[in-house]
């Protein structure tokens, strides 16, 4: 054990995955040399460390690096590629949901595509609505396809890890307002199951699930809630999919309340599926209406004051969870 | 090793591949025409048999190949088993892919034919990625992949050609100008006159061939095949063609000139390159007979392997989805 | 009135738009010429009708497509594209989210995207799962885009007028299985509203919410229902975003059930917001579990069996408003 | 019309926007290192003035212009109103785009400035869009777009390139070749030597020009300008220059050989021309400490007018979504 930044726990799971498995290897746009010198970089000094031969920066060239990804995957390497911001996700969607999450299903289970896709979240640094714009939902929906959203440094290492030696393609999505943030990280090769949420706080009225950042979002909102003597379950979902859909259901039966919170935009987020999940599958244990937390229907604007506007604050969450209890 | 010289063997074997082809799609056409025989689009490469042939025979077995949609010349040249391609056509689950590619996306990784993509351009990002893969394995096989002249026109074209020129995969870009994307012609979606022509723009070598000379393109396959297999980067080859049939079974061509259509069938390559054989010597009329009669003999047991196969059971609709699911 | 086909009738609306306004343009793969000779195909005939300075047929460039339209548009033209079918709208992603969906608002309202994008759905042809996949959630999570869903000849002249008219992206979903079923069409400029969904029966047990083909699912469901004494009352969306909400809302306060159909992936699909809506907002109406049918989460299959699988039935609808009921 | 030939008058204007774009650039620096002064990620042009100087000043005001995220420079030399661009740089509500675009998104369509894309490759697609408006309406504009070498790898500038090629839109590519894309060399990221290699391959002109020598810049624009007003179609420019402040104004160039940056300190296209105009005569010391220190006043009363203005109101983050909102 020792203390990691969440950067530094990423680049520890990359290290690692180079020294276990010499066809692991990385690419994407300034992963090798970087403009930002700074160990909370995932990749910072990998090119170093492994070399130009496993460690290559590419052209702007998003589809290309994603086909990069699919093609040198299916011939039995283990890519792991960054897509430098989530909007840009949009321009290797093909060779994602296309291929990626399909040509094995086609293939009836001759090929497979081990590849794991880096990719930065996040909202608040200034950028605006082309640098910023959580697209978690539209990973999910897309068939053949896993993602995971690490909150915490040990998890972001663990999940990277399992990503990148999981037979199926996986995006790893890293918030970048948390590469700062410190935390215990085991040594070593560790591995965080997919598919399994960390239940963060038990409780009995109310739960509330979320993921990345927006979980500290929850957390400043738990210490209000439990003074007025709400007592709630909060999950850390960890891996969106494979989804832990027993560990939700379990929580609701007990709590009768759902409240989810993201970052993403609310409508047709990912928060909805968990909603209307538990609304379909745990109905007659809920008490009072499910509660999305999550951005209005605008793009990531660009202003402080605006930012404040899409970002979900912890006074949100108090007010979802007091609504739910309300009823 | 490849014949670097075309000998009278592999002659045969170029005109066997060719008619074998000719004779499969001749087939799925005639299938096509009956109710619920081929479900889905057939798409064919009628009139373009010297490309997939040329090509493949210049090929050693370790070489990867990346189809598109238009791709049973390249299964077939590479020696794909005719029995259970067809069932795959036929969408059953003895078909190569238990009956989930159907035609349009039919792999053989056993064989090296590793992915067919019909997101038209979609196929060089992907073989860039596998040509990737050989030259990080120092392996001695290069990647060829297939495209039309619509296709050229897609971004990951040139994505995929910009970054194997940079990092000098070996990767051979074979783009089959059928003169046709659909119902546009080439002028339509290609601003400079040849597709080869880009290749310059990646520093590349770039070169067109008569594509229905399936010697020429054989001869051209090799030496682009040798460039890129030393290490020295990718290559582009333009071969140029003509699709016969129409952009699929369902297009009735009404937007194609007969005339025109009359000058590619006097081209026919499969016939042009029978009448060599046997005005050189190398072949006989017997003897083609043989050869014709043996692919349709093939091509009725594979039609016969594939009606005696089903649509594949419903429950395996459900797996394959991933290598490993999410346990229940 | 008279009677067309759902194509005739797409195509109409294109004929009209064009006459009234010399801004409106049509571009895509085979707008002009097409390998189909068949009146029933939306663009049929326009090429001859309005000439090659109109009617664009464009290489196979489906980023490039979008952008042509994302920037005439801003240049006051109003451009109907077509992306051939919907698994390639990855394609055009970029364009269409980051840009056509974002530079409005980033620019402060100073410009205007008032383009339309007409795409091919639907399952059933054995193409496959790179030509068959319905995104429509995407889009709908995507904020500056408007989406709309037509199922019926009338609303498909009727929202593709409205949406070449409307002053901002809207993206026209046209159902292939639906191009050669006839119906009624208005002569004329008819305009169906954006936002206004359409009841098409009344009933009390249940309210089912469906959109494009899977309303004719629904309506194959209705009469095995109505036998067993339960009256549903059915709803065609038509419009996706904007939403209509009190429609849906007001409907299952009454009934107190909710049964949403599409033939999108069921997980994270739009069926997603609208259970989660529901759940969230009429909660307390809720009389049962909101129940979503839609498709499994496995890429469009092609054989004919397991098309079966992906595609929701009439029994699929039955038996969910059957355990809506239940409880 | 533009004038076609280099009179002192010109000079002059030349000197000015150039010398403006870099004393307004220089204060966003000065700004930048104070905490909360500059939200957002500060993108400069230092080093590249003569390319936006040059082109633009060879456009006529009907012509559009598509920028990228290093924009200032192209602004400015379109003659953008400074008040209003700071306050949009400091992301103020009496900014340009009411403090929604930010330095990253600035869009002044009253001046033709029709958009900016920090997508990087986004703006060729957009542009080729805009000229094909410009050739539908038969206006007498062009429309121009500003992109990277690192740009030149998208996809999205092929396709643009091809369509606009094969469609002849009235559409000049400008690639402003600052020998880097982030931490990366154009070597890594172009297969070729030169972008401007590709025009042929798109059946357009291109040619390369000293990106820092602002009357060459001027000169070429001026040629391909005609070319494309005068409807033979679409022309790629290439301009070489450097990128003196790093990628943005976090970048500390770690990366960067300070030798090289010597050199193209001394290529300075201020500098270089400043020494010109005194040496030809047609500015004397005075006259340029007159124009410079002008620069100055005009930027201190823009950052001050910034600094009078707010952040927008919260009200405005839900609005200019859609120009015809639901009714709720
Ligand atoms: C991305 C994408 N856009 C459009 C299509 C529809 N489509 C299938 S084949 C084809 C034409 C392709 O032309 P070309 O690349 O020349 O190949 P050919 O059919 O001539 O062999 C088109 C437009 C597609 N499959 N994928
Ligand atoms: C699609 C996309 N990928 C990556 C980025 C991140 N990015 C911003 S600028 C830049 C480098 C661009 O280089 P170039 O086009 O040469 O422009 P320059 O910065 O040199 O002016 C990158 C990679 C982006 N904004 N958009
Ligand atoms: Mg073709
Ligand atoms: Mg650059």
């Amino acid at each position: 054990m020792s203390q990691k930044t969440f950067g530094q726990a990423l680049n520890d799971a990359l290290t690692i995955a180079m020294e276990i498995d010499e066809n692991v290897f990385i690419a994407g746009e300034g992963v090798g040399v970087s403009i930002h010198q700074d160990p909370n970089m995932a990749t910072h000094g990998l090119l170093k460390k492994f070399g130009r031969k496993r460690v290559k920066d590419t052209p702007v060239s998003e589809a290309a690096i994603a086909g990069l990804a699919v093609g040198a995957s299916c011939m039995g390497l283990r890519p792991v590629v960054e897509i430098m911001f989530f909007p840009f996700i949009t321009l290797a969607s093909d060779m994602l949901v296309n291929h990626a999450g399909k040509l094995g299903y086609m293939s009836g289970g001759k090929s497979s595509f081990p590849l794991t896709v880096r990719v930065k979240a996040g909202v608040g640094f200034g950028a605006g609505s082309q640098h910023s714009h959580n697209l978690e939902s539209w990973i999910a929906h897309s068939p053949g396809l896993k993602i995971v959203w690490p909150a915490t440094p040990e998890d972001a290492k663990g999940l990277l890890l399992t990503a990148i030696f999981d037979p199926d393609p996986v995006i790893v999505v890293e918030d970048m307002m948390l590469y700062r943030m410190s935390g215990e990280v085991p040594a070593g090769d560790i591995r965080t199951p997919l598919g399994k949420a960390r239940m963060v706080t038990s409780g009995t009225d109310c739960t509330i699930v979320a993921y990345g950042v927006a979980l500290y979002t929850v957390m400043k909102a738990f210490k209000p809630l439990s003074e007025q003597g709400i007592s709630c379950e909060v999950i850390d979902l960890r891996s969106l999919v494979p989804l832990d859909k027993a560990c939700i259901l379990d929580s609701v039966r007990k709590t009768g309340r759902l409240v989810v919170v993201h970052e993403a935009n609310r409508f047709c987020g990912f928060g909805a599926e968990l909603a209307a999940m538990v609304a379909e599958e745990a109905f007659e244990a809920l008490k009072g209406p499910v509660k999305r937390v999550g951005a209005p229907q605008i793009p990531v604007p660009t202003a402080p004051t605006h930012e404040k506007i899409f970002k979900p604050g912890p006074e949100d969450v108090v007010l979802a969870v007091r609504e739910t209890m309300k009823k | 090793m490849k014949e670097n010289q075309i000998v009278p063997d592999l002659q045969i074997r170029l005109y066997t591949s060719m008619i074998l082809t000719r004779k499969f799609e001749e087939k799925i056409v005639a299938l096509s025409q009956e109710p619920y025989r081929m479900p889905g689009m057939q798409i064919l490469a009628n009139g373009q048999e010297a490309v997939a042939t040329g090509i493949v025979s210049a090929l050693e077995l370790e070489d990867v190949i990346i189809s598109n949609h238009r791709s049973h010349g390249h299964l077939l040249a590479r020696g794909a088993d005719l029995n259970s391609l067809m069932a795959e056509i036929m969408v059953k689950d003895k078909g190569v892919n238990g009956g989930k590619a159907g035609t349009l996306h039919l792999s053989v990784p056993d064989l090296n034919v590793l992915m067919t993509s019909t997101v038209v351009g979609a196929g060089p990002p992907l073989a860039m990625g596998a040509a990737f893969a050989q030259q990080y394995k120092r392996a001695k096989g290069i990647t060829v992949v297939f495209f039309g002249d619509g296709a050229a026109a897609e971004g990951s074209v040139h994505e995929a050609m910009n970054l194997a020129g940079v990092w000098k995969l070996p990767l051979l870009f074979v783009c089959e100008n059928n003169c046709w994307a659909g119902a546009q012609r080439s002028e339509e979606h290609c601003a400079a006159q040849h597709i080869f022509q880009r290749a310059k723009g990646y520093d590349m070598p770039g070169q067109s061939v008569d594509g229905n000379d399936v010697e020429a393109v054989y001869n051209l396959a090799l030496e682009l095949v040798e460039y890129c297999r030393s290490g020295k980067g990718p290559a582009l080859m333009e071969a140029l063609t003509y699709r016969m049939r129409g952009h699929g079974e369902q297009d009735q061509q009404h937007y194609v000139d007969p005339g025109e259509l009359a000058i590619w069938e006097a081209k026919c390559p499969i016939r042009l390159y029978r009448q060599k054989l046997l005005n050189d010597g190398v072949l006989n009329q017997a003897q083609i007979q043989t050869i014709d009669q043996d692919a349709e003999t093939r091509v009725s047991a594979a039609v016969a392997f594939g009606d005696d196969s089903s649509y594949p059971g419903p429950e395996t609709a459900l797996t394959d989805v991933f290598v490993q699911p999410p346990s229940a």
